[in-house]
């Protein structure tokens, strides 16, 4: 019976790889002028909407689910970017002409990056989360500044030439596996007793004291795994981009992120997914409009949030994410 | 001592442009609890008013000075009520985070906008001189530099202040300001036109900011792009969070803390300058939680 | 031995004295009221019990384990649950994740299993589903069950919290105002509630009233307060005829 | 809910098949291929993009109407397409990707900053695309492999160019540098000009910096600092806009020494912000717009008349840049990535800023000239060979 009710996650699962495969044969058969239809253009896109996808379901648990108001997250991402490309590109010199070992090396490096991103997330969450509010806000933005100003002073990361000659170890099936991956783990995390203390954090912090649960311990391990995954995904982003910049983690990109969250809805996974998904591609869609594509990308914004201001989900799921009810029994009491 | 002496009024001269645009965002704080992200580029849009009236007023008024700085806050002013009316009015009673991305939408879209080729241009402009720069003779040998721009900024700042300060005290709508923020449905009660109050402070706040954006662009003689006023925009609004957001004289005091740390951290290392601002204020808001003068309002259990 | 002893308990705001040299045992099985004038300090009294603020001076023991400087979780994990004035439940959660909400700090697996979903997390999950169902019967809340708590009636929510309440499993359970905003019929009920919860859940039960109604019905000891000092103790009938307690409610010569 | 996932869905469909199936014209006796320029047109650093984009624009034009390319026997021309980068390095390689796959480009002229070209080389390379960047100066962005190629000259020459002048010709003994921490280019000459300055003898009393131009626009923390020190030269590698400011705060404190820079002050808005600050100030430059030459007199005025503005540095390289790719096209006549790369590394092309040649690491070898500023005009002082 156990196994009956997991079966939902495999559905999902099987939901996403028959996802892939459908992405994967538009990739490679030629069927637009003889070459594919989603060629390299589309495929990074699928890429980056799948990396935004991570950091904005992250977010999502401090932002949407835990009540918190992080606008740092670029921050942290940089820290997991940085430490994985230091990794792969500086100190291993892997490449992806020996995948055997480029990529047990990639995968352990992301790992790293996620783990001292989630080092820094407690190093900023455990003094910090007690503020509350827009002063918590300010606070994160600020060490997102802190650690791009310490990136771009240090010669040994590239200081402000960056750091280039990344091997590109992000392709699709990684995209694939790591956004699956994240995603499926952070919604399990959600829908667990965990989950459900998150959000009596959120929607009272008095209350859920009294109710024995630890919330300063309970905000700041969401803070860390978001940060994790934040530091994962700039790991991934690094290793497709295949150069990092200090600028690229700015808290202008922080609040790209705070964007897709709340245009998408922030008190859903569903949401975090479309937000990011829909706002990624949207502007390459426009690129047609010249430089009306940057006037007509924040009227979109602003009208989705005045007509749908809960985001465009809501605090709606789709199937797939939710994990179903159990049938209860009719006890007699 | 020179040096020291120096870099506290370079901070002051800068901390009193970033107080001008503090006391906006923290107007419409107090007022709506909206952190106003366009307000920045209220500010910028107050720098190009400067750039493009000045001729017209030194042609028609003689002097361009005062007549500039008056039009720049008139324009900053409708600009910002007509902004509340179209973008946060239908959001008013919904969820402040909504409002927040709206705001952030609205600061894009002014941005980007005004660097369209037919409106502002992204390209860079020379801001017409309003008043002719001179060295005030120091008396001492410290080396001192103090110029009448310097003067002019640190001056229309502290007018500006001391009249919002009569304004938000001693006025009906002021006070009726003051009651929307501490207590929005009791002020409701007591007969008080919430929207009248709500716009007075996004007409008020803007028109700060625009004055900000003069005294900008006469301090720095150019515009660099309609996306100037970002960062500026970001430090005064970090200076209204240090003063405790909301707090009125707690904006200014942020403002000129940010301005001179901010010349004093330059001077002890220029490269890391721009990140010990931040250090500082992690490092405030970690002991004052609720910035310098805010009050620390506990929940009520 | 009582199951709480608090003495001397002393709590300063500023220069403010909130609570002056409080003193009260409570033994298994009680229920006692802690009533006086808005302003008495009987909510300071419970912020105090319930770790909300650590008090300047005194001791309070809860089943011989000293609970001063402990935080409000700490205190709730060791068998003390209280319910809101203005009732605070978890408004955006389900009616029955509000009771799952309270079992949270019991239950069985880690962050590890709520990240996998491990066996141990659908037998957790199994177990804290039959818990809450169960006690949403007793309350008469099972069919309102998968509903935005936010979303019922005042009085639902009002049993809903006390069900939370009782979800932690407490020895002693603190009511601060249930009655409040009740009908004469709904605080009929409620006293009966009252005493059903101490037979049925094993408790002791303290409880801020200003339905005096409600207070002399269901207490068997009452304590009243006026301006951070005790200046009363005693039955119910010995409270109700005591000058000093007629005095603090209504003024001096009244 | 379902409806609107539907529309976006569709939408994203639709688009994507119109714009994977638009492909080059191919008629007969002629056809047109595309070209790429990748520049921010949008966000704090358009201007830069408008220039670089009337240069290439400019250099388009004049291709086609000189007859275009021959390849395989037909008559081939350009058509320009140009994309945004906003500033941003992964939005340039969505632009580049986009070039590449959907509109087949033979080839891509950008980007302007080093951070945008080091994303968009590597997709370059891989797709065997060459990409020349006009105005990338991070020594870096070339060794991405060899279809990468540039118009400008690195920031090791440059800073030294101008550190031998201050030291040999002014006769400067100690100098003092603010440049930008946040921005390679800056911060590249400033530490080559720190070396250079220092081997000849010279002594740098201040090496201050500032972060992001974009962001920055008082420096008067930083002038005080330097005044303390007494220096003889100001080396302010930076662009015009923040050069011209930095110079107007130190005239007004009386820091009234002998200022320098880079190309980045190649601007008519250097004097027009800066007024009588800059005046005396000396810069490296690709090319002067004294140069007697027709070219540069021709190119001068078609761009004024065309523009109406005088060409920066920034217009100046992007219209060589576009020429570069355009004529090794024309050469190897043909629109494979391969021959065009293989036509460029031999090329003899001469534009404006000189006759180029490219090293081993596809670095042009070209001259730079040293430009004085002289009653607000650009006034041309000498020559320096590498």
């Amino acid at each position: 019976m156990t196994f009956f009710r997991t079966h939902r996650t495999a559905v999902t699962v099987i939901a996403f790889v028959l996802t892939y495969v459908v992405v994967k044969l538009l990739s490679v058969l030629p069927l637009v002028n003889g070459g594919p239809l989603l060629n390299g253009y589309y495929i990074q896109l699928i890429a980056l909407a799948g990396i935004n996808i991570v950091m904005t379901v992250s977010l999502g648990m401090v932002n949407g689910f835990t009540g918190q108001f992080s606008i740092g997250h670029a921050g942290f991402m940089a820290v997991g970017a940085y430490t994985s490309a230091m990794i792969t590109t500086v100190w291993l010199h892997t490449s992806v002409t020996n995948p055997w070992v480029g990529y047990p090396v990639f995968i352990l490096a992301i790992l790293a990056g996620g783990l001292l991103a989630a080092a820094a997330g407690y190093l900023v969450g455990t003094p910090s989360l007690r503020l509350k509010g827009d002063y918590l806000a300010i606070v994160t933005l600020s060490a997102n500044e802190l650690i791009r100003t310490v990136i771009r002073v240090t010669n040994a990361l590239g200081g402000p030439r960056g750091l280039g000659g990344i091997p590109k170890f992000t392709n699709l099936e990684v995209v694939f596996v790591f956004t699956i991956v994240s995603v499926v783990l952070m919604r399990n995390y959600l829908f667990s007793s965990h989950g459900r203390s998150m959000k009596a954090v959120r929607d009272s912090e008095i209350a859920a004291e009294a109710t024995g649960i630890n919330t300063t311990k309970q905000k700041v391990f969401v803070f860390v795994f978001s940060a994790f995954f934040a530091g994962v995904s700039g790991g991934v982003f690094a290793h497709l981009l295949q150069f990092i910049h200090p600028d690229n983690f700015s808290f202008v990109k922080s609040l790209e992120y705070l964007i897709y969250l709340y245009v998408g809805g922030s008190t859903s996974i569903s949401g975090a997914i479309v937000g990011p998904a829909v706002f990624t591609v949207l502007p390459e869609l426009m690129r047609a409009l010249q430089q009306w594509r940057m006037v007509i990308y924040p009227l979109i914004l602003v009208l989705t949030m005045i007509f749908r201001t809960e985001g465009i989900m809501g605090a709606r799921e789709f199937r797939f994410i939710l994990i179903p009810q159990r049938q209860r029994k009719e006890v007699s009491a | 001592m020179g040096q020291f002496l120096q870099q506290l009024i370079n901070g002051i001269q800068i901390g009193s442009i970033y107080a001008l645009i503090a006391l906006g965002y923290t107007m419409v704080y107090g007022i709506v609890r909206l952190i106003n992200f366009a307000h920045a580029d209220i500010f910028m849009v107050g720098a190009y008013m400067g750039f493009f009236l000045a001729p017209v007023m030194a042609r028609v008024f003689g002097g361009a000075f005062i007549p500039t700085i008056i039009a720049a806050m008139l324009i900053t002013g409708l600009l910002g009520f007509i902004m509340e009316k179209l973008a946060y009015r239908p959001l008013r009673y919904k969820s402040r985070l909504s409002a927040l991305i709206t705001a952030l939408g609205v600061s894009l879209f002014l941005e980007n906008f005004c660097a369209l080729p037919f409106v502002f241009t992204p390209a860079f402009r020379k801001f017409p001189d309003l008043i002719v720069a001179r060295n005030i003779p120091i008396p001492g040998n410290l080396g001192l530099n103090i110029s009448n721009v310097l003067l002019l900024d640190v001056g229309v700042s502290v007018i500006l202040m001391v009249l919002l300060f009569w304004f938000v005290n001693k006025t009906l709508i002021g006070k009726q300001m003051r009651a929307v923020a501490f207590d929005k449905p009791t002020a409701s009660l007591m007969g008080i036109n919430i929207d009248v109050v709500i716009s007075t402070a996004f007409i008020v706040g803007p028109a700060l900011a625009g004055a900000g954006g003069i005294l900008y662009g006469t301090t720095y003689g150019m515009l660099a792009s309609p996306f100037l006023g970002i960062w500026p925009g970001l430090k005064a609004f970090i200076a209204a969070v240090l003063g405790g957001i909301g707090n009125i004289p707690g904006a200014v005091l942020g403002a000129y803390i940010m301005g001179i740390s901010e010349a004093f951290a330059t001077s002890v290392n220029s490269n890391l300058g721009y990140g010990i601002a931040f250090a500082i204020l992690i490092g405030i808001l970690l002991v004052r939680p609720s910035g310098l003068l805010g009050k620390f309002m506990p929940e009520k259990v | 031995m009582a199951l709480l002893d608090v003495q001397h308990l002393t709590q300063f705001f500023g220069g403010l004295r909130a609570v002056s040299d409080f003193n009260i045992q409570l033994e298994h099985g009680e229920i006692v009221g802690l009533i006086g004038p808005n302003g008495a300090g009987k909510t300071t009294v419970f912020n105090v019990l319930t770790g909300v603020y650590t008090p300047t001076k005194g001791t309070i023991v809860f089943d011989g384990q000293n609970i001063v400087g402990k935080k409000t979780y700490q205190i709730t994990q060791a068998g003390i649950a209280r319910t809101f004035q203005n009732i605070r439940l978890f408004s955006q959660s389900s009616v029955i994740d509000n009771i799952k909400i309270a079992y949270h700090f019991r239950m069985s697996y880690g962050n590890t299993d709520a990240f996998l979903h491990t066996r141990k997390y659908w037998q957790g999950e199994q177990l804290v589903d039959d818990y809450a169902i169960d006690l949403l019967r007793l309350f008469h809340l099972e069919g309102h069950a998968e509903d935005v708590s936010g979303s019922l009636p005042y009085g639902a929510q009002r049993r809903l919290e006390i069900a939370r309440a009782l979800a932690t499993k407490p020895r002693l359970l603190i009511l601060d105002e249930p009655a409040a905003g009740m009908n004469p019929a709904e605080a009929d009920e409620l006293m009966e509630m009252i005493h059903w919860l101490r037979d049925k859940f094993d408790l002791t039960i303290l409880l801020i009233e200003h339905q005096m109604r409600v207070v002399m019905g269901v207490c068997e000891r009452i304590k009243v307060m006026d301006f951070g000092e005790t200046i009363c103790e005693g039955v119910p009938e010995y409270i109700r005829n005591d000058p000093r307690v007629c005095e603090a409610y209504l003024g001096k010569g009244a | 809910m379902r409806r609107l996932f539907a529309i976006i869905l569709v939408c994203a469909l639709v688009a994507s098949v119109g714009v994977g199936c638009k492909k080059a014209e191919v008629l007969p006796t002629e056809q047109v291929v595309n070209m790429g320029g990748i520049f921010p047109m949008t966000g704090g650093s358009a201007t830069f993009g408008t220039s670089s984009k009337q240069g290439v624009a400019m250099a388009v034009e004049e291709f086609n109407t000189a007859g275009g390319a021959m390849v395989g026997g037909v008559k081939t021309t350009i058509n320009y397409v140009n994309e945004d980068d906003t500033g941003a390095p992964e939005v340039g390689a969505s632009a580049a990707q986009k070039l590449i796959n959907q509109d087949k480009v033979i080839g891509i002229v950008g980007a302007v900053m080093s951070k945008v070209s080091l994303a968009v080389a590597p997709i370059c390379q891989a797709a065997g695309v060459p990409e020349i960047s006009p105005t990338s100066t991070n020594a870096t962005v070339t060794l991405v492999g060899d279809y990468i190629f540039r118009a400008c000259f690195i920031d090791p020459f440059q800073g030294t160019v101008m550190a031998n002048y201050a030291y040999n010709i002014l006769k400067v003994k100690t100098a003092a540098v603010l440049y930008d921490n946040g921005n390679d280019y800056n911060k590249g000459l400033a530490e080559f000009f720190k070396a250079g300055f220092e081997k000849n003898g010279g002594k740098v009393v201040a090496f201050e910096a500032f972060t992001d131009e974009d962001k920055t626009v008082d420096y008067k923390a930083q002038l005080t600092k330097i005044k303390a020190t007494n220096p003889e030269f100001l080396y302010l590698p930076n662009y015009y806009a923040s050069a011209a400011t930095i110079l107007k705060q130190a005239r007004a404190m009386g820091l009234n020494v002998p200022a320098g820079g880079g190309d980045g002050w190649d601007s008519p808005d250097l004097v027009k912000i800066g007024g009588a600050a800059v005046e005396g100030g000396v810069f490296s430059n690709h090319f002067s717009k004294d140069d007697k030459s027709p070219k540069v007199q021709d190119f001068v005025t078609k761009y004024t008349t065309k523009y109406g503005e005088a060409p920066d540095a920034l217009a100046a390289l992007a219209y060589d840049a576009a020429g570069l790719l355009l004529d090794a096209f024309k050469t190897a006549g043909s629109i494979k990535g391969s021959d065009i790369r293989d036509a460029m590394k031999n090329t003899t092309f001469s534009g404006i800023a000189g006759a180029y040649k490219f090293d081993a690491n596809r670095n042009p070898i070209k001259a730079a000239v040293i430009i004085k500023i002289v009653n607000g005009e650009q006034t041309y002082l000498t020559t320096v060979n590498p």
